[in-house]
């Protein structure tokens, strides 16, 4: 018998003879954690009512724009009539104070915009802060010194102040748009840091060494070889990253730069019902809990990927 | 008029002294007599801290709008046909130092509305004064002639063309002395000088402003301000739900408290159900008209069979809900609120309050429209009203929320003015004159700043009629003669009236005299305001 | 044989890989300049194995990465079938990576994480098909269902064969082997040693064996160099070198390996050096082993030794050992 | 260390400086014309122009800006007349007083929150923190990291909103937030400033619980803390001083951070509670479209965060000895 | 039951072995499992006071983890067996009293001495630190005791380095600096885990000699845990060697390594090129075992060793080799192999 036969018992016992690839293993393991999966069922289930916005509306009856004189009360400052701000079988979550529009059919029209906001805010911070990021590690030296003083500056901006302030003097145009554009434009430099930071650590591995020694160049390796290993940090980045982004387009909307009417977004929603609580705590409390929820659920995610992710911490 | 004003409208208060607290969600835009042309701010400068030649007495309703003198011992004598008119000082004005108001002081503040480091007050001056086309103000030493003060008592006012309301002309702070010792430029806003019952303790800009009693101020030549409290602390720059919401309440300090700006729709859904505080709701008429005005200058507004198609599609019931329901606004008919036009409101087409679809349709002849309508941010609920009920007739609006510090610039520019947006117009005093000229005066279109007439309406028959109004001296007439001329307008809808709204506010539990006064918009009058002790 | 004016050794013109006083200084702290290889010169030929040995941070590792292109060297040349490669683009280096290839320290993390064995082993050029990935693992020991797994779910041992299967997959003429069973146990140490050996005698590999093993060098290299602070300090055949070390160093580092039989443990001669290796980035004056060495004269501090030949091997020390 | 110093001192000024004329040039394109604002309800062309010729802001862009630049160290005069010393940020378009005035009025509030919530929840948070990490896995654990999660997951406005109804409104436990300054009355400061306090803890404090938990926990299976028991210390020097000292390295950049940012203004907090703060002051100013306070504003907290982030750095020196400044 | 006996006679000569000495530690039995996973299953040994045990083995073969439970360190696993130290049980003892024995009484150094070294406190503050809580020195005295332990390892300029950061050391110096540390409190055990292994050949000959001479000079018993044989060979008298969490074989130190008699420990000696300079067949290829380490989570059934065993290889003996584990037999040497002679 010679080292060279394979041997036997050789192989870690407890595998599978198809291999399974790291992102695997990740899945697995997020897949047996109760409370990640409780997360997603709710993520999925908001992406759902979001998508399935028109044919829900259709069901109820109500566009989220119709107002229903008849459902508040013109001599009260336009409460709406009945118990819990309206709920009833024409209006199943109860309607919104003044106009008499229906909460429900605005909750599942402003799951759209919310979600689509912070959504396609965080997929372009991540996009720009990976790209750059990248670059930065990889290249070292001008471009880093270049790329890292821009995130450097970008962080130094009062964000908040400087969203508000610029939405604000930018009255015309796709306020979606210019919501996701702003959030993306600061949120990037969050996302570089990380990446640059992996990419830095992952340029000088061994295996990158390996595939430059088997002639791989440039962006192949950056993209091969490097990209693949620092996904998983950038996917919690950006779970983490899209209940932020919720929670900032609320906040925006609360200081008065949200989506424009009579557009339904939950942040909008909040803020307006943020003066009802008191008459109409219902009003109050469905956008309320829907925004607790999606960003539970995404926080719940997200931990449970970065634990799946790096599994260390969570050793008994 | 609608709302009961709480405490006994008007009566005198039961006593002297304590401290009133005025609650406030914003700082003064400015308090500089020269510079205060806002609604409250006026109320509150005029009533608390400088006196004018004329004023208005404190009662409410019609009572409030009377005219009686103020500094003046009378309200002013014209000459050469209404062009020259001609005041005289009481004797014994003192400032908060003691030292002596003279006519002088009064014209330096006049000159002083010219200076361009001085912007934003009434305009007045400016339009009625003659040879004043190129003067700059007085603060690099140049005087105005127009204006002469033969003593120190005696002052005369030379204007361009006759003006038969001169008296109500200078009840604005304008026409308040300023010493010229204490000029201080731009930074005056932070410190007027009291020539009223009350002076400035301390102001820390959008925190607090405390008055106190200026002893100076000599009750015996001032018929109008009761000046009960010794002292006055308005807590600015808090948010409306709390002011609401601590007012409601009214409890410890609040209870002697008042506010100052309006109370929010879901703070009346709170105040309404509840008798007793209801009771401390102050909501008297504001004298002001809600339009939503039309771009008339171009497509597809410049069709007045447009213009009406939307006056009849909106649902004015609508808005008014989001104003607070029919106890916080009435239905406006006429572009002049019922004070101004004999009490009585007009109305031309006889709407009914939630429009008429089919007769807009009509209108619109199967056409839809596009349209783009701007609304300050603080009125979203109302835009949306607008927008719900234009599109039962098949008019999409697009809405674009701007912020209310630069509303009026937005619509003022005419190159950028919107299809649609929304204005609101409040006589400056009770008189046709200080309206209709204001608003639809074609002539008085400019190419930026554009203000009265934002919806560049231009009809030379209205021109000329206002022309002839103006030139009348009675009073009388010229009112019935605005209140027709109004009719005339309608008929054209360049803007379409919506409410004549109310200024709803709470008082605390111990606040006497409250009641909304009716020139200074429904604001509470601050001079009768007293507070119960013990 | 011609001899070469530079410091190093004397090389025979036909060598597979001739280098030829390389150097290689990176930027340090506070600007100084770290010299981690400071003019090494020698030969490899065909087939043949040149071990390298010394202490962690002599310049083992950078020595090879220059070879094979990863460090661009500060000075020196580097000729590889007689063409010089010192300086080729990476485009023009692309028909030499296929003949230079490398095997790196630690199996893991060598191999990238995210790529299946038939990935890592075709290469970035994707140089194989499925079967010739098969062949491969074949020839290093692995079997064919082990080709669709993911670096993790092998054993170090096992992972280092991947490794090697991938640095043979171009048909290279020479391996640059950089501590290629340091990080194994000792049983697998072993048969990766085997194989390694195995595979020359096959494929006619020269290897360039880099290791700090005395004894693993020993059983793998017929040649052997020593390097001290970024130079060599004594190169030569197998035999003499260990036989009878003539650079203190050397001889120190053999003395210093302990060997499993207590017998000799107990009798040995043990030299125990003082003090650490001295930084490359504030190295002695003159001889850089001055410091440690037991004989070091007033000579050995101002004067840096030349290699000179001295009984069949050649060495860097103005004494050496008799 | 001193060249060190002085190169981040000057990076810090440059970014600065950027971020001035990034600001400066974005409000300077604002379709808002300030001289109209200050003009008034009617208002002829000859007047607005004189407003603005007035104002200076006729003049072209980077001439404005050089102004701007130069008297924020030299001071300057304005036409009418205004003077102002030193550190001059230019006059408020709303009410013509100082921009640094109004600055240094409003920052005794923002450094009270910042402070004192701060404070608030480094005690809370790390507490959690580390009592979860030392019972990992236990419910304990669990229900406080449930916890953690779920007041992180509150927006700030709501948590304000609840307490202002419960402690305010329907148990009248405290008054209507105020503020007073600590130097008059330091009982009604603080007792004005519990609910924005606590406000901006339960945020802050659930996400420092559940960093240092994480911390922690990395450090406890450090070879380090194994080496501290082989020495037979008693646990808890093995956890605070050993586990601790380690575990609240990365803790103190995040901290700096976010107090730089917060020092800059808690906008929601300070909106929603009507604090007079930096914050306050920039949503103001924003809204009413006051440029000179937006550019001392964003200026105020961008020092903030870039100092903020050069004393966590110098801090670095005292607090992991491995760290050289050269 | 009397596995645990040291191996008798089977020791190397030594100057000052205390042949009668009562042993100091007794380790009988030991098994130590991560939740359902049995790492260590069943090993013993003892050691004598100035004597040196060396226990080698695969990485993973469990030699950390016992070594771990002689000192309680272990927080989460179960321990089972007994572990008599100086006459007292510790398995089962309370947590106090196997605290105020760390560290003074019996010691331990690690692998990787810039991770066991805190990074943030000065060498000596880290050095006094164990000599403050265990013998109530004072603040002074234990400086200056930390001072006396560095000069004694041969650190130059103790008093200097000892205000400095772990950082600041070189591999061998913090190795030193972890030695100081052990024995400021003068303890009577010491167990090293893999001490050399990070470090260089020459540096490593330091910290044995060095190792060597304080156990001359203290009489201390030590424990060296390497996977290097060459080192066991050099310091120890009795050498247990460690496959899958047990015993492969266990007896003095000449005896394992000139007539070893498990396959493992054979296989392992035969593995190790070049075993002495002179005679080497330069070239050939090594015997090598087969195989890699059995995972503790499945381990092979019966004997660990026999899916790489040679004598299993052969065919002759399977049936029992893969079913039934093989006890530890032999006088003073022993070994755990059915077929401990071997086949052929
Ligand atoms: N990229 C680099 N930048 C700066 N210094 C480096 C770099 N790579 C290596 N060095 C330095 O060069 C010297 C030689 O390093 P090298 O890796 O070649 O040593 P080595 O002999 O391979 O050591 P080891 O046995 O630890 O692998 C060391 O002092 C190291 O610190
Ligand atoms: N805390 C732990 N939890 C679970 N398993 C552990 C733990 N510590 C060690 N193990 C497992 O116990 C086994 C034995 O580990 P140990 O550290 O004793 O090996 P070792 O012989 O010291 O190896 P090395 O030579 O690599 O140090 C290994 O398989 C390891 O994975
Ligand atoms: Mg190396
Ligand atoms: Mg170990
Ligand atoms: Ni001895």
């Amino acid at each position: 018998m010679t080292s060279l036969t394979a041997p036997a018992a050789a192989r870690p016992p407890g595998h599978a003879a198809a291999g399974r690839s790291p992102s695997r293993l990740i899945w697995d393991r997020v897949r047996r954690d109760r409370t990640a999966m409780t997360g997603l069922a709710i993520i999925v289930l908001f992406v759902l009512i979001a998508v399935t916005a028109p044919l829900l509306t259709a069901l109820n009856g109500w566009s989220p724009y119709d107002f229903d004189p008849s459902a508040v009360d013109q001599r009260l400052a336009g409460v709406p009539k009945g118990a819990l701000g309206g709920v009833g079988a024409e209006h199943w979550l109860g309607v919104e104070p003044v106009s008499g529009r229906d909460v429900f059919s605005r909750i599942v029209y402003g799951a759209r915009i919310s979600l689509l906001i912070s959504v396609t805010a965080t997929v372009v911070s991540v996009l720009i802060g990976t790209v750059l990021g990248l670059l930065a590690g990889y290249l070292g030296g001008w471009a880093d010194a270049a790329i890292s003083r821009l995130m450097d500056l970008l962080m130094s901006f009062p964000a908040l102040i400087f969203m508000i302030a610029l939405i604000s003097v930018m009255p015309e145009g796709d306020r979606v748009l210019l919501l996701v554009a702003v959030m993306g434009g600061f949120g990037w430099p969050y996302v570089g840091r990380i990446v640059r930071g992996q990419a830095m650590a992952v340029r000088h591995r061994e295996y990158v060494d390996a595939a430059r020694v088997g002639g791989a160049m440039g962006a192949s390796i950056l993209f091969r070889e490097m990209l693949p290993n620092i996904t998983a940090p950038i996917l919690v980045y950006a779970t983490l990253a899209i209940p932020a982004n919720i929670g900032t387009e609320a906040a925006l909307s609360f200081l008065g730069v949200g989506v424009r009417p009579p557009t339904a977004s939950w942040g909008q929603m909040i803020q307006e019902s943020m003066m009802w609580y008191e008459v109409d705590p219902m009003y109050f409390i469905v956008p309320g809990t829907c925004l607790f929820l999606t960003v539970l659920a995404f926080t719940l995610l997200g931990d449970s990927l970065r634990d799946a992710i790096d599994p260390k911490g969570g050793r008994a | 008029g609608g709302g009961t004003p709480a405490s006994s409208g008007g009566t005198a208060a039961t006593g002297e002294g304590g401290t009133l607290t005025i609650l406030s969600n914003q700082d003064f835009s400015h308090l500089d007599p020269t510079r205060n042309w806002t609604m409250p701010h006026m109320d509150f400068g005029i009533r608390l801290l400088y006196r004018t030649l004329t004023t208005f007495k404190a009662e409410p309703g019609a009572g409030g709008t009377r005219l009686v003198p103020d500094l003046a011992t009378d309200l002013g004598t014209p000459s050469e046909g209404g062009k020259v008119w001609t005041f005289t000082l009481k004797s014994g004005l003192k400032y908060e130092d003691g030292t002596p108001i003279v006519a002088d002081d009064v014209k330096y503040n006049v000159e002083r509305s010219f200076a361009p480091e001085l912007p934003g007050g009434p305009n007045y001056a400016q339009l009625y004064l003659a040879g004043a086309e190129h003067y700059k103000g007085p603060l690099k030493g140049e005087r105005l002639k127009s204006i002469e003060t033969p003593d120190e008592r005696t002052i005369v006012f030379r204007l361009k063309r006759p003006v038969a309301e001169f008296s109500y002309t200078v009840t604005l702070p304008t026409f308040a002395p300023v010493p010229k010792a204490k000029e201080a430029g731009e930074q005056y806003d932070n410190r007027p000088f009291s020539s009223g019952p009350y002076k400035i303790q301390s102001y820390d800009r959008g925190k607090e402003l405390v008055l106190v009693r200026n002893a100076n101020w000599d009750p015996a030549t001032d018929p109008v301000r009761k000046a009960y409290p010794d002292k006055i602390v308005m807590k600015q720059g808090l948010r409306q739900s709390v002011i609401d919401d601590r007012l409601i309440d009214s409890r410890g300090e609040d209870a002697t408290a008042v506010s100052y700006s309006d109370v929010t729709a879901a703070g009346l859904a709170k105040v309404l159900p509840r008798p007793e505080v209801k009771a401390r709701l102050v909501s008297e008429i504001s004298g002001c008209t809600d339009m939503i005005g039309f771009n008339t200058a171009k497509a597809p507004f410049d069709d007045p069979r447009m213009r009406q198609a939307v006056h009849f599609a909106l649902d004015k019931q609508a808005l008014q809900t989001a104003q607070g329901g029919p106890g916080m606004a009435e239905i406006a008919t006429s572009y002049l609120p019922p004070a101004l036009s004999g009490g009585q409101a007009q109305d031309v087409y006889g709407l009914p309050p939630t429009g008429d679809v089919e007769k807009a349709k009509a209108l619109l002849g199967g056409r839809t429209l596009d349209v783009a309508m701007t609304v300050s941010t603080g009125e979203k609920a109302l835009g949306e009203a607008v927008q719900s009920s234009l599109k039962r007739v098949g008019i999409t609006v697009t809405l674009n929320p701007v912020d209310p510090s630069v509303y009026y610039d937005t619509i003022g520019d005419t190159a950028k003015t919107p299809e649609m947006f929304t204005y609101g117009w409040c006589p400056d005093y009770p008189s046709g004159a200080t309206f209709l000229p204001m608003l639809f005066d074609g002539r008085t279109i400019v190419e930026k700043g554009n203000s009265g007439n934002v919806w560049q309406f231009r009809d030379k028959a209205v021109e000329a009629r206002i022309d002839e109004i103006q030139a009348m001296t009675d009073t009388g007439a010229a009112a019935a003669a605005w209140a027709e001329l109004d009719q005339l307008i309608m008929r054209s809808s360049p803007a379409v009236p919506t409410l004549w709204d109310k200024k709803p506010l709470l008082v605390g539990t111990g606040v006497t005299g409250a009641f909304g006064h009716p020139v200074w918009s429904g604001q509470l009058d601050f001079s009768a305001l007293g507070v119960k002790q013990g | 044989m011609r001899t070469t004016k530079e410091r190093g050794e004397q090389v025979a013109d036909d060598a597979l890989l001739t280098v030829r006083d390389l150097r290689m200084t990176f930027p340090g702290r506070r600007g100084t300049r770290v010299r981690a290889v400071d003019g090494v010169g020698f030969g490899l030929g065909h087939g043949e194995t040149l071990g390298m040995v010394g202490e962690s941070g002599c310049g083992k590792s950078t020595t090879g990465r220059m070879i094979v292109r990863l460090l661009e060297p500060t000075g020196g040349t580097v000729t590889f079938a007689g063409r010089d490669v010192t300086h080729l683009g990476p485009r023009e280096m692309l028909p030499l990576r296929r003949d230079i290839q490398m095997i790196f320290q630690d199996p893991f993390a060598s191999l990238n994480p995210r790529q299946t064995v038939r990935q890592i082993v075709s290469g970035p050029l994707r140089l194989l098909d499925r079967a010739g990935v098969l062949d491969m693992l074949e020839l290093v020991g692995l079997s064919p269902e082990h080709v669709d797994r993911y670096p993790h779910e092998f054993s170090g041992g096992q992972a280092q064969r991947i490794g090697i299967a991938r640095a043979l997959a171009s048909k290279p003429k020479l391996i640059v082997c950089d501590e290629p069973v340091s990080a194994l146990d000792v049983s697998i140490q072993a048969q990766i040693v085997n194989l390694l050996k195995d595979l020359q005698r096959e494929l006619g590999l020269a290897y360039l064996f880099i290791a700090h093993d005395l004894a693993v060098v020993r059983h793998v290299c017929a040649r052997i160099a020593v390097m001290y602070l970024g130079r060599i300090v004594e190169i030569g055949d197998r035999g003499p070198i260990y036989r009878d070390p003539a650079h203190p160093y050397t001889k120190a580092l053999l003395s210093a390996i302990p060997v499993p039989d207590p017998d000799t443990e107990a009798t040995r001669e043990r030299i125990v050096l003082r003090g650490d290796p001295p930084s490359p980035a504030a190295p002695p004056p003159g001889c850089a082993f001055s410091p440690r060495c037991h004989k070091a004269r007033d000579r050995c501090r101002a004067e840096a030794p030349v290699l000179t030949p001295v009984r069949g091997r050649q060495v860097a020390c103005h004494y050496p050992e008799v | 260390m001193i060249v060190y110093l002085t190169r981040r001192l000057f990076a810090a000024a440059g970014i600065l400086l950027v971020i001035c004329a990034v600001t400066f040039l974005i409000f300077y394109v604002i379709p808002a014309d300030p001289a109209l604002q200050a003009c008034g309800k009617t208002c002829t062309p000859e007047r607005v122009a004189d407003v603005r010729a007035q104002m200076g802001l006729d003049r072209p862009v980077h001439e404005q800006f050089g102004a701007y630049v130069a008297g924020v160290f030299a001071g300057r005069t304005l036409g009418s007349g205004l003077a102002c010393g030193f550190p001059c940020f230019g006059f408020s378009y709303q009410n013509s007083l100082p921009v640094w005035d109004l600055l240094v009025d409003r920052l005794g509030a923002s450094v009270s929150l910042a402070i004192g919530a701060a404070l608030l929840w480094l005690a809370t948070g790390l507490a959690i923190g580390v009592l979860s990490a030392l019972r990992q896995g236990t419910r304990l654990d669990r229900s406080l990291m449930v916890a953690t999660l779920t007041s992180a997951s509150l927006p700030v406005y709501f948590v304000a909103m609840l307490l202002l109804l419960l402690v305010v409104r329907v148990t009248g436990i405290l008054p209507y937030p105020a503020y007073v300054p600590p130097g008059e009355d330091l009982a009604a400061w603080a007792g004005n400033l519990i609910l924005p306090w606590v406000t901006l803890a339960a945020l802050y404090a659930a996400l420092y619980a559940r960093l240092s938990r994480a911390q922690m926990i990395e450090t406890l299976a450090e070879p380090y803390i194994r080496t501290a028991r082989a020495k037979g210390l008693p646990e808890r020097t093995v956890v605070v001083k050993h586990g601790m000292r380690a575990a609240m390295t990365p803790i103190v950049t995040i901290f700096g951070m976010d107090l730089g940012g917060l020092l800059a203004g808690a906008m929601i907090t300070e909106t929603v509670f009507g604090l007079p703060g930096i914050g306050r002051l920039a949503y103001d100013g924003v809204v009413k479209s006051d440029q000179p306070v937006i550019l001392g504003t964003t200026l105020l907290a961008a020092f903030f965060i870039v100092f903020a982030n050069l004393a966590v750095d110098l801090l670095y020196v005292l607090i992991d000895p491995r760290v050289r400044y050269s | 039951m009397n596995d645990h006996d040291p191996p008798a006679g089977a020791s190397r000569p030594h100057a000052h072995a205390k042949e009668a000495a009562a042993p100091l530690l007794e380790v009988t039995g030991l098994c130590v499992s991560f939740g359902a996973v049995r790492v260590v299953d069943g090993v013993s040994f003892c050691v004598r006071q100035g004597r040196t045990l060396g226990i080698v083995g695969e990485s993973g073969s469990g030699k950390s983890v016992s070594s771990l439970a002689v000192l309680g360190l272990h927080r989460t696993a179960s321990v089972t067996g007994s572990i008599v130290f100086d006459g007292e049980e510790l398995v089962g003892a309370p947590a106090e009293r196997l605290r105020t024995l760390r560290g003074s009484r019996m010691s331990m150094i690690f692998q990787d001495p810039l991770s066991s070294l805190h990074p943030c406190y000065s060498v000596g503050e880290q050095i006094a630190e164990s000599y403050r809580l265990h013998r109530r020195a004072s603040r002074r005295a234990a400086r200056e005791r930390a001072v006396e332990m560095l000069a004694e390892v041969g650190i130059p300029e103790p008093r200097r380095r000892a205000r400095e950061y772990p950082h600041r050391f070189s591999g061998g110096m913090r190795q030193r600096v972890m030695i100081a540390m052990a024995l400021a409190c003068e303890p009577n055990l010491l167990i090293a885990d893999e001490p050399t292994t990070a470090l260089d050949v020459t540096v490593q000959a330091q910290i044995l000699e060095l190792i060597a001479r304080i156990q001359e000079e203290r009489g201390l018993a030590v424990i060296m845990i390497t996977h290097d044989l060459g080192v066991v060979a050099q310091v120890a008298d009795d050498v247990l060697v460690m496959y899958g969490g047990r015993t492969a074989e266990y007896a003095g130190a000449r005896a394992v390594f000139k007539t070893p008699r498990h396959p493992y420990t054979q296989g392992l000696l035969a593995s190790v090129p070049g075993t002495a300079w002179v005679d080497a067949d330069d070239g050939a290829r090594l015997p090598a075992i087969a195989g890699a380490p059995p995972s503790p989570a499945t381990p092979p059934p019966g004997c660990r060793f026999h899916p790489r065993c040679s004598r299993f290889a052969d065919a002759r003996h399977p049936a029992v080799c893969a079913t039934e584990r093989p006890a530890l037999s032999g006088a003073g040497h022993k070994v755990a192999c059915h077929f401990p002679e071997g086949a052929r």
